[in-house]
């Protein structure tokens, strides 16, 4: 996976919020520096430079997958790209999105009356249900330096290198007071993989586990520790469904 | 009869397409259809906690995050009848004014300005080192950088919680703000011009539409608590759902506003329009500008954001810091609210029922992308009447709808009125 | 005290592609590093990571050659790249083979799989030097077509001192022509069952993956071979390679400094050592 | 109490602004504050006079020593430069333990260049403390390592550095005789030999506590005496890749992994039981020396109170069976 720069990128979105993209774009310090390496082929967005190439290097998807269209696009583009990435909890996990319950349809009908029971779509899947992905970067929304970094990694021919830590060791190390042990808040911290430099509980916010389940993580005890800290068990559930596939 | 199809449209938030129809080569119909994939998040925050709501609702959209989660609580809290306290206040107050330069600088700079210096995008200017494109991507650097200080993570801004914020800001944070805001207020007018020096937005119709944004009726604010029309006068915020009247299409995947005064126009150039006079220095002939005026409206809107941030950050500089950040809830209690805000691109409508443990049962969200929907082809239609070359056809319509700045996924929210759950407000 | 976490520029002098995911790297590093066998040097690639990998072969005029698998992300990375281009190298780290130990004696090697890298450079330092008595090669592989250096290990055979024996663990046929070479199908312990060599004149090296030192160490150490004698090379997760960074911690040593070679002897005090 | 041989001076002749202000006048000056959360961290010193007694910091001195995130090397244009040289700096207020542990680290340290750099750039003033609840020092209570160190009555010059900082202070003649050392250890903690930790290797006490460890590492990241760490490449757009040195943590899942993803030390059970080996008997050339010196934030931090001298203590009454 050497490529020629500058590098074609391609950034697709599929059912999501545009964050992790508009966390590419808000990289303002290095977009010039970006300017330089890569060249946008399809990335809406931002550029109106679409479908114009064969290849395309390195392909960043965001969202989850929730319709036969979706799937038949993310198909296409794993068959003309070099490296697929998957980008942020949607893509990795289906994200909060998947937290709807009940039959789809239903929830639909509930929304758009009649016309929303015609429209296809099941419920999310993250990316690598249908494709063959090279790299994840994780969170809700990721970390702009991920991205940068692993562009530049790209540039050398590899993957970047990163820790599997939680959250909790950042948070220690940025000298943080910690909400689980002294407000026995419901902090996620320590089943989180890290990266996010433990941005929430630094501004006294609980870790809300965007960046999904460390691995070995557990999650018995935090419960319990939740459990012994007054949520119930519907909020304990709430808590950790939201990123951490707990369904 | 032709058809030409624009899909995807580019550099706008959002998967949407234009479908023009052509007869005898003159354009006969246009559909502006917003196709994100719904992601039904009026069902999944049914059965939620209260406080859990705003941090799912957040991520509708990211470039609307911060105003998202702050329309959220804040309608929460009017169903709780909590008032936040001014320190905090005043915080959220900044989150959103640094989302508003953030997401115009993005718009004018990155998503216009190639438009007017005919490239395909902001990447292929900063590799020719445009000044433009440099300068504007440092005035969004600066709105985000407000909005990661006062949101403490810049997408999906974790600091506001239910009853005021999580922290206070740290003095020094503040006060390289404040530094950076001189500098801005120095360099602001010269970017203005450079951006306004185009002459070449295309000719266009008067912009279609009933003028419609948020306010109390002072000075020019981003929230308020009544909707204010250029024709018919002013609503509570309460009867939104009557005077929007959204309602499901078969075509798209937003809802559309049907109401009986539409169809609407919301944004910035409908919020210049309104509250000319009140604060907001705009010094144009607004009653004749056609669509691409909200490009100008915006940019004025950045002139009043920036004295605003001012005022805010004077206040976060000598305040005391005993100061109280939040308001703890009485009594977790059942309750209807609804709270409307200005985002960047209009009209932000959020409402919920809560039952009396403080769970959600009902929820609807009304966006300004849905709103301006009906008045994009109408737009569309008017202003390219008499165009033929079907090149610029395509191009103009896309034009047209990016210059309402339209955030789709924003858009594609889902409007539930579960029925069963006895909600008071019920869409036709 | 010298930088020993600064790599010293290197440059990909050769690449040997002749078995797949198994290709020979040789190195120019700017200096030389000299390494006795069991020695190893760590391979970084900037902006991707590094990793430790010990040479398949004696440096000669400052080349320094690696038999490498394509396991990983740092090593994926490195197959990528080609002859021309700049990595970063540093070393020697560990104590190496004790060589002295193999003069008047006769050496029992026994390799699984990749083990075959490392132990191919202290097969050429006994030839070598000449000193060491007969030299048996057990070496095992998956398949024939994975055995590394076959034809040169095939040649070897003729040697007199030499004798060396193949086992692979399946095989649909049995590799061409390997000369003087036996090569069964099966777990290569099975090649020490008809082994006829003399136990107290013996040393033995053993390289290979961690399933294999479990049932060869003591199995040696029950043909008679003393403990102190039977010595392995350990695979571990190193940063520094300086006896720092505590990845590589095995019963209370480190593993890239105190080792990675271990007598027996040694191996039987250290916890989660093999 | 132990009879000191370091020189020492009795208070009234070390005017302690006056020393602030000569190592002021070099240094950038480090100290225990505490904030409004109640907590006490290593912070820059501001103007103001000097603290009198030492505070445990959250972080202990490793995290200047052996920065959480440190350069190590860039590279640029095919070239490997390494990383500058740090600036001087003193820390003022250490406590003894944390004192004991920088000889640690000093001696586990010893061949590695970018610590003993910043070393060697390191004045460390002890201070007499107050001991807490959670403090379990032991052993040895002469400081093994630092410059200066205060009490209420003295000042004692632990180096020569040390030595040269008073004298430049105007201090002239030392005090030859040996004093009476004026700290004391609390000696609290729990012994326990090698031959116990080594035959309860099976004891069901290392899976009950893995049952309630969550991994998070806190307490190998508090500890002034835990030094694990990863070498990561951050690579930058303009082709420019910096190294750096992270702490790592024998708590995390990959710590003991190889090619393969074969893992030499599964589960917490084993992790836990690594680390408990690592502080009581040490690794490499310090085997043997015990690495934990008491200072107690290992248990202050635990989310679940986990609590290796209580553990020590149920091994001994474990070991023999
Ligand atoms: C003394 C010694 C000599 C070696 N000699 C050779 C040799 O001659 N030829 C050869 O092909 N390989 C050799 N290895 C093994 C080689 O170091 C690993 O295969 C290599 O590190 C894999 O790196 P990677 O980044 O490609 O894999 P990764 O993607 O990093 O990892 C794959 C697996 O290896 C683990 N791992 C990560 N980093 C390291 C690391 N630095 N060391 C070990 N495991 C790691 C990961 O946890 C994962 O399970 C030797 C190892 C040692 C310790
Ligand atoms: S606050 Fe949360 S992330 Fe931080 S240490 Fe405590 S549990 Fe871990
Ligand atoms: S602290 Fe938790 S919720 Fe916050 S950014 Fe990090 S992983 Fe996400
Ligand atoms: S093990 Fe605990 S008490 Fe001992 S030195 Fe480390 S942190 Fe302090």
């Amino acid at each position: 996976m050497k490529f020629k720069t500058p590098i074609k990128l391609a950034w697709h979105r599929f059912t999501s919020c545009s964050g992790c993209q508009l966390t590419l774009v808000n990289c303002e310090a290095s977009m010039t520096a970006l300017s330089a390496v890569v060249e946008l082929h399809d990335f809406a967005l931002v550029s109106s430079a679409l479908g114009n190439s064969e290849v395309i290097d390195v392909a960043l998807v965001e969202g989850s997958l929730t319709s036969p269209s979706e799937v038949k696009r993310l198909l296409a583009l794993r068959r003309k790209a070099g490296l697929l990435v998957a980008v942020g909890a949607c893509a990795l996990t289906g994200g909060v999105n998947v937290m709807v319950k009940g039959e789809r349809r239903r929830a639909m009908e509930s929304i758009y009356g009649k016309p929303g029971t015609e429209w296809d779509t099941f419920p999310p899947q993250p990316v690598h249900h249908f494709v063959k992905v090279d790299w994840q970067i994780p969170g809700c929304p990721p970390e702009q330096h991920e991205l940068l970094e692993m562009i530049a990694a790209i540039l050398h021919g590899g993957w970047p290198g990163r820790q599997v830590m939680p959250v909790c060791m950042e948070c220690r190390i940025n000298e943080n007071r910690c909400l689980l042990e002294e407000d026995h808040a419901p902090c996620l911290g320590p089943i989180t993989r890290a990266g996010c430099h433990a941005l929430c509980p630094g501004i006294g916010v609980p870790c809300e586990g965007c960046r999904g389940v460390v691995a070995e993580a557990n999650q018995d005890e935090l419960c319990r520790l939740f459990f012994a800290a007054g949520l119930s068990e519907q909020d304990i559930r709430h808590r950790l469904e939201r990123f951490g596939e707990v369904l | 009869m032709t058809r030409l199809i624009v899909d995807p449209l580019t550099r706008v938030e959002g998967h949407g397409r234009i479908e023009l129809l052509l007869k005898d080569g003159r354009l006969d119909d246009v559909k502006v259809r917003l196709l994100d994939a719904p992601r039904l998040f009026e069902a999944l925050v049914v059965g939620r906690r209260y406080d859990e709501v705003p941090d799912l609702v957040c991520r509708i959209c990211a470039i609307c995050s911060a105003v998202h989660k702050l329309t959220s609580l804040q309608a929460l809290e009017n169903a709780m009848a909590i008032t936040v306290p001014p320190l905090a206040a005043t915080i959220r107050e900044l989150l959103l004014l640094g989302g508003h330069i953030q997401s115009h600088a993005l718009h004018l700079f990155c998503l216009i300005l190639p438009d007017l210096r005919g490239t395909p995008d902001i990447v292929e200017l900063l590799r020719h080192n445009d000044p433009l494109a440099k300068a504007g991507l440092d005035l969004k650097a600066f709105g985000n950088r407000i909005q990661k200080v006062a949101g403490g993570r810049l997408i999906h801004p974790v600091n506001p919680v239910f009853g005021g914020v999580a922290y206070r800001p740290g003095k020094s944070d503040i006060e390289t703000l404040a530094v950076d805001l001189l500098r801005w207020q120095r360099d602001w007018p010269d970017l203005a011009d450079g951006f306004l020096q185009f002459g070449n937005y295309p000719d266009a119709c008067p912009a279609i539409g009933n003028a419609i944004a948020a306010g109390s009726g002072g000075a020019f604010t981003l929230t308020g608590d009544r909707l204010w029309l250029e024709k018919d006068g002013a609503v509570p915020v309460a009867d939104y759902a009557r005077l929007l009247g959204e309602r499901a299409r078969l075509d798209s995947h937003a809802m559309d506003a049907a109401g009986d005064s539409g169809p609407f126009l919301t944004g910035a150039l409908a919020r210049a329009r309104l509250v000319a006079g009140r604060g907001l220095p705009v010094d144009l002939p607004l009653a004749g500008l056609g669509i691409h005026g909200n490009n100008i409206a915006q940019v004025r809107e950045v002139d009043w954001a920036l004295q605003r941030v001012g005022h805010l950050l004077e206040i976060l500089l000598d305040d005391d810091y005993t100061a109280p950040l939040q308001t703890a809830p009485a009594q977790i209690g059942g309750g209807i609210g609804t709270a409307v805000t200005e985002a960047p691109r209009g009209l932000l409508v959020h409402h919920y029922v809560v039952d009396e443990w403080g769970t959600v049962v009902s929820a609807d969200v009304v966006t300004p992308t849905s709103i301006n929907q009906r008045v994009m082809a109408t737009q569309i239609m008017a202003d390219l009447a008499d165009e033929q070359n079907h090149a610029h056809l395509m191009a103009g319509a896309e034009r047209i709808v990016r210059a309402y700045d339209p955030c789709i996924s924003c858009a594609v929210h889902l409007v539930p009125v579960a029925a069963s759950y006895g909600s008071s407000m019920a869409k036709p | 005290m010298n930088h020993a976490l600064l790599p010293i520029p290197a440059v990909i002098d050769t690449i040997d592609r002749s078995v797949i995911n198994n290709h020979i790297f040789t190195l120019r590093p700017e200096q030389s590093i000299e390494l006795v066998p069991g020695q190893f040097v760590e391979i970084s690639i900037p902006g991707v990571g590094s990793f430790p990998v010990s040479p398949c072969d004696l440096v000669r005029e400052g080349l320094i050659s690696s038999c490498i698998r394509r396991t990983g992300r740092v090593t994926e990375a490195l197959y990528y790249l080609e002859e021309g281009d700049l990595i970063g190298m540093r070393g020697p780290f560990g104590n190496g083979f004790p060589l002295s130990m193999f003069t008047g004696q006769d050496a029992l090697l026994i390799a699984g799989g990749l083990g075959m890298a490392p132990m191919r450079a202290l097969l050429k330092a006994l030839l070598d030097n000449g000193q060491t008595g007969r030299i048996i090669l057990l070496y095992g592989s998956r398949q024939p077509e994975t055995l590394l250096f076959r034809d040169e290990l095939v040649s070897l055979a003729g040697h007199s001192r030499v004798d060396v024996r193949f086992s692979v663990d399946f095989a649909e046929i049995l590799p061409g022509p390997c000369g003087d070479v036996l090569c069964r199908i099966g777990l290569v312990t099975e090649l020490l069952a008809d082994l006829d060599f003399n136990p107290r004149k013996t040393v033995s090296a053993v390289c290979g993956p961690p399933a294999l030192y479990r049932c060869v160490l003591e199995e040696l150490a029950l043909m008679g071979l003393p403990p102190a004698k039977i010595f392995a090379t350990l695979e571990r997760r190193m940063r520094c390679g300086i006896g720092e960074c505590c990845h590589c911690v095995a019963g209370g040593r480190y593993i890239c400094k105190d080792g990675p070679v271990f007598s027996l002897e040694a191996l039987r005090g250290m916890a989660e050592a093999i | 109490m132990l009879a000191s041989t370091f020189p020492s001076y009795p208070l009234e002749q070390v005017a302690l602004d006056e020393l602030l202000g000569v190592i002021r006048a070099e240094r950038a000056l480090w100290a225990p504050h505490t904030g409004a959360d109640g907590h006490c961290r290593l912070q820059p010193m501001g103007e103001g006079s000097l603290p009198r007694v030492a505070i445990t910091a959250f972080l202990p001195l490793k995290k200047l020593l052996l920065p959480p995130r440190e350069e190590i090397w860039s590279f640029r244009s095919g070239e490997y430069c390494t990383a500058q040289v740090p600036q001087a700096f003193a820390v003022v207020g250490v406590p003894l333990c944390d004192l004991q542990a920088v000889w640690y680290l000093d001696q586990a340290f010893a061949d590695d260049l970018p610590y003993q750099a910043r070393r060697a750039q390191a004045l460390l003033v002890g201070m007499a403390c107050v001991p807490g609840p959670e403090c379990r020092c032991d052993g040895l209570s002469m400081p093994l390592a630092g410059d200066l160190f205060v009490d209420q009555e003295r000042v004692w010059a632990l180096s020569p550095a040390g030595q040269a900082l008073l004298r430049a202070c105007g201090c002239q003649v030392s005090q030859e005789m040996p004093l009476s050392w004026p700290v004391a250890v609390t000696g609290k903690r729990h012994a326990l030999t090698q031959k116990q930790f080594f035959s309860t290797t099976e004891a069901a006490i290392w899976t009950d506590e893995a049952k309630r460890c969550l991994s998070c590492g806190a307490c190998s990241a508090v500890c002034p005496t835990c030094y694990c760490f990863d070498m990561l490449d951050a690579a930058a757009l303009d082709g420019s890749v910096t190294r750096h040195r992270i702490w790592d943590n024998c708590f995390f899942a990959e710590h003991g992994k190889v090619a393969g993803d074969y893992d030499f030390r599964p589960g917490r059970a084993n992790r836990l039981r690594f680390r408990m080996e690592h502080k009581r008997f040490g690794f490499g050339a310090l085997r043997g020396q015990n690495s934990c010196v008491g200072c107690g934030r290992c248990r202050k931090v635990c989310p679940v109170d986990i609590d290796l001298d209580q553990i020590a203590e149920r091994l001994d009454g474990e070991g023999g069976s």
